[in-house]
């Protein structure tokens, strides 16, 4: 997508009802989630963790998107990809640093699981396991539970393109429709299911047409696009809260690194091809609207990166220096501790 | 105290737990309107609604995937499976997700949930290869699973309640030949059968048998032919399959010196090959002779046509002909 | 759907290039598949059988859809209602009857399986199981060995529309939706799943609309019209053969009895649900058609009514005086016999 | 005659079964251009094209359940679920159809599909939950299947090249530890190594120890440790799970007298509970001590964090312990 004009821009932000003040919040969380990642591949080379799963490229999406909901309120069912959307939603640098070095003190797990498995009961940001595609029912029940008992709660799950080919999918969406379900099913589809391409995936180009069959909307958005983000998922969160039911959001994303530090994606994956998808870093994109509409010039900038250098690097310190998880609590938590 | 069969206890147990609870819903296929293909929900559609007497579509991935969110988010579900045997679509969602939860957040989420399940055949059954299968062994290996199937009504409905009120997920096995087959009393108030520990239904001094669900009936049948025989064997009532109550087993085994062990399932692999491994290795020097398993043959399932059918399970008289044996060794 | 003119009705048939013979052995399939069904249920409720499940009301799709197959050549995957559709395919009564009576001689399984689990290598139809819906994915994976080895082959199976809400239903259309394989996705809608009705199993009219979310075409037909039926499916064969892929279709067919012996419907089905689906029987809107065009009058009326009493009454006796299997075969054919 | 790895015998397996007959293909995900994210089938996009080497939708019921078609129609399939974890969602296609087709059909259909499946943990695998798990106690339960796992590369390309000929669905399970561990002499020609037979890997006259996997491995260790403090202990390699060679075990126990089992799955209702039972049951007179089991702990999974992951598994020295202790009794 070309880069807006001004004009049209700066209309679009506040049309959107957002003040400079958000877009530079928004962008710190892009920035944020992107300097955790790329200090995550960094410890993993360094031999300081055996395995990292990234983000990157999928960050504008995410903070779009959760930009939306009430982070209080609602629920956040996230996949592995979901950095930002989980630091969005609440959690910390320090949180996911201690996750990634599966220290004790990992709110997601206490280093039971591998990185990436993110979760927080007081964010509201359920444990998730590792076989795709699972967890969209499971927001599919917390969004149930929200109806009967009259919360308002929204629930929002994420999964790859590659996930909507699971069962569990289908289920989920049949589910949700049947009962109107205040639910956001979000895709992030990066074209790529490790190294198998979405043309071997499904034969259709987007895959939010499948909505349909479940009746309610599907809409296709540019991941790389932070406020058309949020603009959909302001409107699908409208109409969850509305009783209206639930909406399927496809993120068209790239994923900038290879699927995950075991990965050596040279091997099926085009130069050129990861090239091309550098033009729809978030990152840069945004950064590019926030300095067209002048909200983003050098102050501003060295400022944020600066605060965030340091975030990262307490973070890491933190998780670094943190305690191991103790040996004899191996057994522990199989069943309730009455 | 009325006189109830094992299936109206189980509806009543479910029907007092809604009604003491708003949090608890049923959930699962045809148990709205129809109330169950076996009748467990009759009735729960016109008293509570809709919208806590669910039929969900057809999935049962969704109906234990749906629960778990649900559970997450302050509800408690009954999920009704209409037969064990279409209960394996879920197994990811009960194996990966369920009986996972707790552990996989080191204990800052649960997974409060039920899972009904009627489960077992037999000649009068009818239910050929996908209405008969007992499914025990797939899940009394998943640790964060519990696993319980009553053999009376008065367990019936204590640990249904039991199930409910626990904080972890429950697979609650129902054998279809004992849901209309016995009558026991079954107190009309608020109690619980814990979910743990086993029950002698019959003292004996000379083996030990350990059995549950239908092949208990089999046996303490074939128990009572054979005290006539003059061969007095203890019979032990498992109830609760995980966590598997050692101490009574290994007591009765103490005493007995000699053991063996009833299921209706396949016998490879069974549920009976844990119970014989437990004694095998702590109970060792107690033992006076092999550790017998009478069990389902090992072919895929129990056939449709009669002489097939009876074929597979074993009866009271495969039981007595087995504890004459191993009394005898 | 209003009894066409006769005009119309004429070019119908003609149009398709079906002969006043082809019309009158395609009613003789439905009639013959309704008798035998008819008997079955006397049989059940006479005590002489355990069980029945029914495929009355569906017949007229089965027979439709089979009739643009190679008979030879084929596949069918069929599920427990497709009692026609198998006669169709070249089962015989006594076939049918020796599985209800679960005799030794019964083709589909030697009475292992509950009735109505058709299957018979001779006549390509594969062995199914009771969970609902895994058919599907058999059925997709036969197409994919049709389609690699050459050979032409077509594969047709079906289910009913609470099938359609299994994970492995959207596996199947998925898998052939990208691999563009021969195969003809048949889903019986009868408006209800034992007893839940539609608007608790999906949130859409017509689950064919499903179909888009795969890349292919989805039909919606009347499943009372056997012509209409015949005409979908020899273009989705049509199709199939000449590799442009799957297609969905979905016949709109009446469950005019319970869903088996086990079920009482009166609790969940009011009683004007049930007559309004008698104008819906395929055997009677058949019937009515073939006199519009003068293709049936008492004459071959009787002649085929003559017939099929006979053969029904051949294949009951046959199979009740068929012997039972050994009980010593229990155990055998669990794993291959070298 | 090459020296080579496990995973390079198994490919080469594929790869000669490929060459020889056109109908084998394999399936599953990333096993195309990227040749499988360990690389089993690495290259055999290139020689054998994308009709016979399919990247499959991210769907594993979806891989058996149009596996299962495939051979119907005249194809060998070769599954390939990309870890054993992720196997669970097929549970339904793999127990309920592939392990069923035959005997349902009373011999009329067949299913002859491999599926293969890299399991267990370790801390170096670094798998936490999802990565690590050991499943051959839900699938050797299954009469219809057949389930193997193979120690040496010798054994790895003999046993996949008979999964492949075998008329039946077989699951094939790989060690991942085993993968790139030891290297083994793998001769060039066309050699099967029968579905069934155990192998005795060392000849032992005080002990018996039964083991599979990488838990072989830790036990052969363990017993050559013994072996410096004179305890002579027998080996056994299960290879096949089943059908299990119970004639090698009983042999094996009536010359010792005494039967360890080791396995890295749960405990509870894990394989070796069903080695324990048969002993228990058919060499009950030849025993002089406790069967004993060792095995992982009955926690959900091998947790991910290192010294959680330490704890969880059975070692050289967990094993050697025990073997001590029992050789002692
Ligand atoms: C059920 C299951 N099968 C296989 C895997 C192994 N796996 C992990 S991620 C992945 C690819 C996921 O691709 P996609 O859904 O597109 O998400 P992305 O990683 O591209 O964001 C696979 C096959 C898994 N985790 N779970
Ligand atoms: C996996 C599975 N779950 C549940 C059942 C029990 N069951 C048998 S038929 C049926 C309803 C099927 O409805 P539908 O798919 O609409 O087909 P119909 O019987 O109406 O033709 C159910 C729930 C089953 N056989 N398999
Ligand atoms: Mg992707
Ligand atoms: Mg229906």
């Amino acid at each position: 997508m070309a880069a807006p004009d001004i004009k049209a821009a700066q209309t679009r932000h506040e049309a959107l009802g957002l003040t400079r003040d958000d877009l530079l919040e928004m962008y710190s969380y892009v920035a944020l989630a992107r300097a955790i990642d790329e200090r995550m591949w960094i410890l993993q080379r360094a031999g300081m963790v055996s395995f990292v799963i990234s983000g990157q490229g999928h960050e504008g999406a995410q903070v779009g998107i959760m930009w939306a909901v009430d982070r209080e309120r609602d629920w956040l069912v996230p996949y592995y990809r979901s950095l930002a959307a989980c630091l969005t939603k609440g959690m910390s640098a320090r949180d996911l640093m201690l996750g990634l070095f599966a220290r004790e003190a990992d709110p997601s797990s206490g280093g039971r699981q591998m990185p990436a498995h993110w979760a927080h009961p007081a964010h509201k940001i359920l444990s998730t396991s590792s076989p795709v595609g699972t967890q969209y029912l499971h927001a599919t029940g917390i969004a149930y539970a929200a109806k009967v008992r009259g919360t308002g709660e929204v629930c929002v799950t994420s999964v790859g393109e590659g996930g909507t080919s699971q069962g569990d999918w289908h289920e989920a969406l049949n589910f949700a429709g049947v009962h109107k379900l205040p639910v956001l099913f979000c895709v992030e589809n990066n074209r790529y299911a490790i190294s198998v391409p979405t043309r071997l995936q499904f034969a259709v180009q987007d895959v939010a047409v499948r909505a349909a069959g479940y009746g309610f909307p599907g809409i296709v958005v540019d991941g790389s696009d932070v406020l058309a983000c949020y603009a959909v998922a302001r409107e699908a969160v409208r109409r969850a809260r509305a009783g209206e039911g639930p909406t399927l959001i496809e993120c068209k994303v790239e994923r900038l690194t290879a699927h995950s530090s075991e990965d050596r994606q040279e091997k099926y994956r085009p130069t050129a091809d990861v090239e091309a998808g550098r033009s729809k870093d978030p990152l840069v994109v945004f950064k590019h609207y926030l300095e067209q509409v002048s909200v983003m010039d050098e102050a501003p900038y060295t400022d944020i990166h600066g605060r965030i250098k340091t975030i990262v690097n307490d973070a890491t310190e933190h998780a670094e220096q943190a305690p191991w998880p103790d040996p004899s609590t191996v057994t522990r938590h199989v069943y309730h501790e009455g | 105290m009325a006189e109830m069969r094992l299936l109206d206890a189980i509806r009543l147990g479910m029907y007092e737990e809604m009604k003491r609870d708003a949090r608890v819903l049923v959930l699962g296929e045809d148990v709205g309107i129809k109330g169950g293909v076996f009748g467990a929900t009759d009735g729960f559609y016109a008293e509570f609604g809709e919208a806590r007497v669910l039929d969900t579509p057809l999935a049962e991935s969704a109906i234990v995937g749906a629960a778990i969110g649900m559970a997450a988010n302050g509800l408690i579900p009954i999920a009704e499976i209409q037969f064990s045997d279409f209960i394996h679509p879920a197994f990811n969602q009960i194996v990966s997700e369920a009986a996972r939860m707790r552990y996989r957040s080191n204990g800052a989420f649960g997974c409060p949930i039920v899972i009904r399940a009627p489960y077992g055949g037999g000649v009068e059954v009818h239910g050929g290869l996908y209405h008969s299968q007992s499914i025990e062994a797939f899940y009394t290996h998943v640790p964060g699973l519990k696993v319980v199937t009553p053999y009376t009504p008065y367990d019936a409905k204590g640990l249904l309640k039991a199930a409910v009120r626990d904080p972890d997920p429950v697979l609650f096995l129902e054998h279809k030949r004992l849901y209309r087959a016995l009558r026991g009393e079954v107190p009309e108030d608020d109690y619980v059968v814990p979910i743990g520990p086993a029950m002698v239904r019959r003292q004996g001094t000379m083996l030990s048998v350990f059995a549950y669900g239908q092949m208990l009936h089999e046996t303490l049948q074939a128990a009572e032919r054979l005290a006539a025989e003059g061969i007095d064997a203890e019979v032990v009532d498992l109830r609760t399959l995980r966590p598997l109550d050692t101490e009574t087993i290994l007591t009765s085994v103490r005493k007995t010196n000699k053991a063996m062990v009833v299921y209706e399932d396949n016998r490879f692999m069974g549920f009976g090959a844990e119970v014989s491994a437990i004694i095998a290795e702590e109970a060792f020097d107690s033992l006076d002779g092999p550790i017998v398993r009478v069990a389902g043959l090992d072919v895929p399932a129990m056939p449709y046509s009669d002489p097939l059918a009876a074929a597979f399970i074993p009866t009271a008289d495969k039981i007595a002909g087995a504890m004459r044996r191993l009394a005898a060794y």
